[in-house]
């Protein structure tokens, strides 16, 4: 199946993805900041869809949109956000910040004129099918599985995370 | 106009596929009306069953005004709620308290792009449909932490933070059961399972058995933790906490008001009717009829595809028993007619269902449907039984029983699968 | 168990700040709440979901009953006790026609006491049915409250029968009875039984040993009989925390010393304790009240008051066993027509003071289902 | 116009390269420390953005199971939701100790 009206969708998805992104860091209430970040993964699961990523775009939503975020409004609410709202939105460093950052686009800028023949357009068809399983094999496979110890590492991480929160977040223990 | 006619109809000459996997944007345009409209039906006619059913349960009549035996009651209700006012409360933050119901409703209603009603009857079919089933359903909790904490309000907060730690504490227990199923998909011969809704199903016509009975009792223990932990991840009795009234007065939504607190109503049954699709697809054969195997050839087809016209026939049957029974006095009168012309209605919809294109088009629609319905009833019935949780004893539920067992039921499922092929043999040999 | 005296007050005054810390969120429950019975208003402080300290706030439902009664004759004031305890109205009626007969020094015909007595254990039964259907609603089961409205109509019946009000009967006058009960009242009270008796074994199998009725209620709001008496709590709830007290056997009044039945006592003093003293009391009831409907004397129903009661100058209190506790009668009596002064003892308002012992360390969750136990009712908490 | 409607790998480049540059403004200016969690995870975004990217450009040169950019991404979704545990509880564990949000009064270790 190809994909229908491509360009339609990228330049909506992207355009949610950056007007998400804008609002994130320019919005007092941390709880807009939130749902604005919210948005800004959903269109970017889409944009997977549209890459052939389909098995990142389901971790995507139900790992960033269903688990992180939920997590992150948990706290919004634990947290009183009405002081830190009533007060200075920027620290005292932001001048410098946006330079830093200016500086960083013109790098990005310079590097994407100048390289753009290194990208030609890699877009072939395939069948949809079999991404899960292709990633899976890469994950898991005795032969082909290049990022089994990868992945063992990557749930002690994960272990280690969880009685790291657990052991900060608790009042006593 | 030739070109859009061909476009039309040259989907229904390759049938073996979904209008979303053929691509064809018509058709699944098609299906995502027919889906929706049958959504909103589903939604009305449970609500009046709902509460028909429980009340029958309680020694009491229900609705009985608002048309014949009330039922007219839900679309009674859907107006009173259209006419009420919207109230928002005035430290409310409003952009959030307007968003967080369309939240919940477009991840209930998302969720039916990917639900089998058929091989065919589905208006896609992703290669990830359980995973992105599952993630979409669990963005509703993003609605309700949403809802409670725009409401700037006590017991909604409350409800907010309960709900969320329930539905998150249950998705663990529910997921793992599922990754069950995924294993027990992946028994072939190539080794490879499938995440796809209509694959699932397929894999389950292919190994001769619903996956409830399959490696038994482990399909069973797997099929009950997602039976009770799709109850929480709904918020119904006996787990709804988020919304106890007689503790957190609504939880949620209780802010809520008219339009917006339908839609939160709207979101609660299509969430229901959402996971009942899921455990139907999993464990419960999907769209397949009773015994697709052993009872195969054409008369047993003719046989079973003979069922959804007689179910219809026979609610038409029910309803022209009661119209016989209805009192007859003049005040009666428009009732009775009523009741009459809906029996004839069903009746109507039952002879349609006996002509062949159409019989053997939505035999598949009826079985998965009637399945769904069934765990629809167990819903009622749950709530007419069950006293309500308390959110300590919700959690050690959830953490200390369904999620070991659901862990225990994974790895013997994976030994099971792995020592199923050579057991066999053995067995075989022996004698 | 803390000792109730040392219980410090709700600090209320310093500003809650997050749900993070300690003695954070202050919750108002009530006074329009679905499961305060009426309006109790009820300030929680709460840690997350955990109840640190609570303070009830009452007299929404203030009447002035006891006011009121200063201004009325000895007869007159009779129907105004109905509306206290509403749903056991024939119990409050009970003790006050009890102790101003206890003043005048008049006791009422035996006939005249024994159908007393049916009618006030119909009563308790319909308010322990009422408390059941309820407190079932509160933790959730809804159907109980059906099943006990559908068997408390069968008792309202026979009230409306006897005396035309089904919930303020103001059934008993002061020296017996107004009339003679109506034709056919025994052989009505009599099908009673029979037709509820398997009903209260309905009641039991949808809850006894459901699981999640007995998690949410085993352990819950529980009590020790030293503080129940430390708190003048009685009534059921002192009963299940172990203690066998009962006005009915510890001071029989209206012939209750001639029934054969027993006092059912509980071990833990919790919720569920509570649930089984109740649920037993109400096959306690049916027992007496077939002993009275067999053992029914013939002869008068009211005995000779004067027209105008003029009682000597006096004081005096008499105490009952009402549905949901002692329910105690102080008159004091200045030779007039009107009484100087009735003081009530609400059981209610007393066992509603150990709604925080029973609720400190609990959840929200659990303060729900101790109101619920306590059956109070605001109509007798108030006055 | 065949730049913009022919959607290619540099396309998501740049929106990639975009979302970095708006994660790196929010860490950089922001005081609230939530915000700042939030545009780390946009920044992460950016990257996983540029990894399926990526991937798909490499599919198209070595078929379609060479899918090491998904996999990264993978990866890095997990590393986010350990960092997002391990910032939130750092963060609760200092809202109640201080009880404030922002970064700037984040300086016990400075004296």
């Amino acid at each position: 199946m190809n994909p229908v009206a491509t360009p339609f969708f990228f330049y909506g998805l992207a355009a949610i993805m950056i007007i998400g992104g804008v609002l994130v860091i320019t919005r007092k209430n941390a709880v807009h900041s939130a749902l604005a970040l919210i948005s800004t993964l959903l269109a970017q699961a889409g944009l997977y869809l549209m890459l052939y990523a389909p098995f990142v775009a389901g971790v995507q939503i139900i790992l960033y949109a269903g688990g992180i975020m939920v997590l992150f409004l948990f706290v919004i609410m634990l947290i009183n956000i009405d002081r830190s709202m009533k007060e200075r939105q920027f620290n005292k460093q932001w001048l410098i910040g946006i330079v830093a950052a200016a500086l960083l686009g013109g790098l990005f800028i310079s590097v994407y004129t100048k390289g753009k023949s290194l990208f030609p357009d890699g877009r072939v068809t395939f069948v949809e099918s079999g991404n899960t399983q292709a990633i899976a094999s890469l994950l898991y496979d005795p032969h082909t599985g290049m990022y089994m110890f990868a992945f063992e590492i990557a749930s002690l991480l994960l272990l280690v995370a969880i009685i790291g929160a657990v052991v900060m977040a608790k009042k006593r223990i | 106009m030739g070109w859009l006619v061909d476009y039309i109809t040259s989907y229904l000459k390759t049938t073996d596929k979904t209008p979303g996997a053929a691509g064809n944007i018509f058709w699944a345009f098609v299906y995502i009306v027919a889906v929706f409209l049958g959504l909103s039906v589903a939604v009305i006619a449970m609500n009046w069953l709902e509460r028909k059913i429980l009340a029958h349960m309680q020694v009491r009549l229900g609705p009985m005004r608002v048309g014949p035996h009330g039922l007219l009651q839900p679309i009674a209700d859907a107006l009173k709620l259209l006419l009420k006012e919207d109230i928002m409360p005035a430290e409310a933050d409003g952009f959030v308290f307007w968003m967080a119901p369309l939240i919940v409703v477009l991840a209930a209603f998302t969720v039916f792009v990917v639900v089998p009603f058929g091989p065919t009857h589905a208006i896609t079919d992703m290669n990830i449909g359980i995973l992105f089933m599952l993630g979409v359903s669990s963005l509703s909790v993003l609605g309700i932490v949403t809802a409670g904490w725009a409401s700037n309000s006590h017991y909604p907060m409350m409800g907010a933070l309960r709900s969320s730690a329930q539905m998150i504490s249950y998705e663990v227990a529910m997921g793992l059961a599922v990754v069950s199923v995924i294993l027990m998909t992946s028994l072939n011969d190539t080794g490879t399972g499938t995440l796809s809704m209509i694959g699932i199903v397929q894999a389950q016509f292919a190994q001769h058995t619903w996956f409830v009975f399959k490696f038994f009792p482990l399909g069973l223990v797997a099929f009950f933790i997602f039976a009770v932990a799709m109850v929480a991840e709904t918020n119904r009795a006996p787990f709804d906490l988020p919304e106890a009234e007689s503790e957190l007065t609504a939880g949620f939504h209780t802010e809520y008001s008219g339009f917006r607190w339908s839609l939160f109503f709207l979101a609660e049954y299509s969430a229901m009717i959402a996971v009942s699709s899921i455990a139907v697809t999993l464990w419960l054969g999907g769209w397949l009829r009773p015994f697709p195997n052993l009872l195969n050839g054409p008369t047993w087809d003719l046989v079973f595809s003979l069922f959804p016209g007689v179910t219809f026939l026979f609610f038409a049957a029910i309803c022209f028993y009661n119209t016989a029974r209805m009192p007859k006095h003049p005040l009666f009168k428009i009732q009775t007619i009523g009741l009459a012309g809906f029996g004839a209605v069903l009746g109507l919809i039952g002879l349609i269902l006996f002509v062949p294109p159409v019989r053997d088009r939505v035999g598949d629609i009826f079985w998965f449907c009637s399945k769904v319905a069934a765990f629809m009833y167990l819903y009622i019935w749950y709530r007419g039984t069950f006293p309500r949780y308390r959110f300590d004893q919700l959690m050690k539920v959830g953490w200390k029983v369904l999620l070991p067992i659901s862990l225990a039921v994974l790895v013997l499922t994976a030994i099971a699968g792995f020592v199923e092929a050579p057991f066999k043999e053995w067995l075989h040999q022996v004698l | 168990m803390t000792d109730p005296h040392t219980l410090t007050p709700l600090d209320l005054d310093t500003p809650e700040k997050t749900f993070l810390d300690a003695n954070e969120l202050v919750i108002n429950m009530g006074p329009q709440h679905p499961a305060t019975h009426g309006v109790l208003r009820v300030i929680l402080r709460l840690d997350g979901e955990k109840v640190m300290g609570l303070e009830c706030v009452i007299g929404y439902l203030h009447r002035g009953v006891e006011k009121i009664a200063e201004h009325r004759t000895y007869t007159m004031f009779n129907p105004y006790v109905d509306r206290m305890d509403y749903v056991a109205a024939v119990s409050n009626g009970l003790g006050y026609c009890e102790t101003v007969e206890k003043l005048l020094g008049v006791e009422a015909p035996p006939r005249a006491q024994y159908i007393r007595v049916i009618l006030t254990e119909l009563n308790r039964m319909a308010s322990h049915q009422l408390w059941l259907g309820t407190h079932a609603l509160d933790i959730g089961a809804i159907t109980p409250l059906f099943y006990t409205f559908r068997d408390r109509e069968e008792i309202l019946k026979i009230f409306e029968k006897f005396c035309g009000a089904r919930l303020t009967t103001h059934a008993f006058r002061i020296g017996g009875l107004l009339y003679e009960a109506y034709e056919g009242f025994e052989k009505e009270v009599k099908k009673f039984v029979a037709f509820v008796k398997p009903k209260i074994d309905e009641y039991e199998e949808l809850l006894t040993t459901n699981r999640i009725w007995v998690e949410r209620t085993k352990g819950v709001g529980t009590i020790s009989a030293k503080d129940c008496i430390a708190l003048g709590v009685t009534g059921p709830v002192l009963r299940a925390s172990g203690v066998k007290w009962d006005l009915r056997k510890a001071q029989p009044y209206a012939n209750y010393e001639n029934f054969d039945f027993d006092i059912p006592i509980g071990v833990n003093g919790d919720t569920y304790d509570r649930y089984l003293v109740r649920m037993a009391e109400f096959r306690q009831s049916l027992r007496i009240i077939e002993q009275a409907v067999d053992g029914i004397p013939e002869g008068p129903v009211m005995a000779k008051v004067p027209k105008v009661m003029k009682p000597p100058v006096g004081e005096i209190y008499h105490s009952i066993e009402a549905p949901k506790g002692e329910l105690g009668y102080f008159i004091v009596s200045d030779g007039s027509t009107q009484p100087y002064r009735v003081r009530v003892r609400p059981p209610s308002f007393v066992n509603l003071q150990a709604l925080e012992l029973m609720c400190r360390g609990q959840l929200v969750a659990d303060v729900i289902a101790v109101i619920g136990t306590l059956d109070i009712v605001l109509g007798e908490v108030d006055r | 116009m065949d730049a913009l409607t022919n959607i290619s790998t540099l396309h998501y480049l740049v929106v990639g390269a975009a979302l970095f540059l708006l994660g790196v403004i929010g860490v950089l200016t922001r005081r609230n420390v939530v915000i700042v969690l939030m545009s780390i995870e946009l920044i992460l975004n950016a990257v996983n953005l540029n990894l399926v990217a990526f991937s798909r450009y490499w599919q198209g040169l070595h078929g379609p199971t060479a899918l090491h950019g998904q996999v990264f991404a993978i990866f890095v979704i997990t590393d986010a939701a350990a960092e997002a545990a391990v910032g939130l509880g750092i963060l609760i564990a200092f809202f109640r100790n201080k009880e404030t949000v922002n970064v700037d009064e984040v300086n016990l270790l400075k004296w």
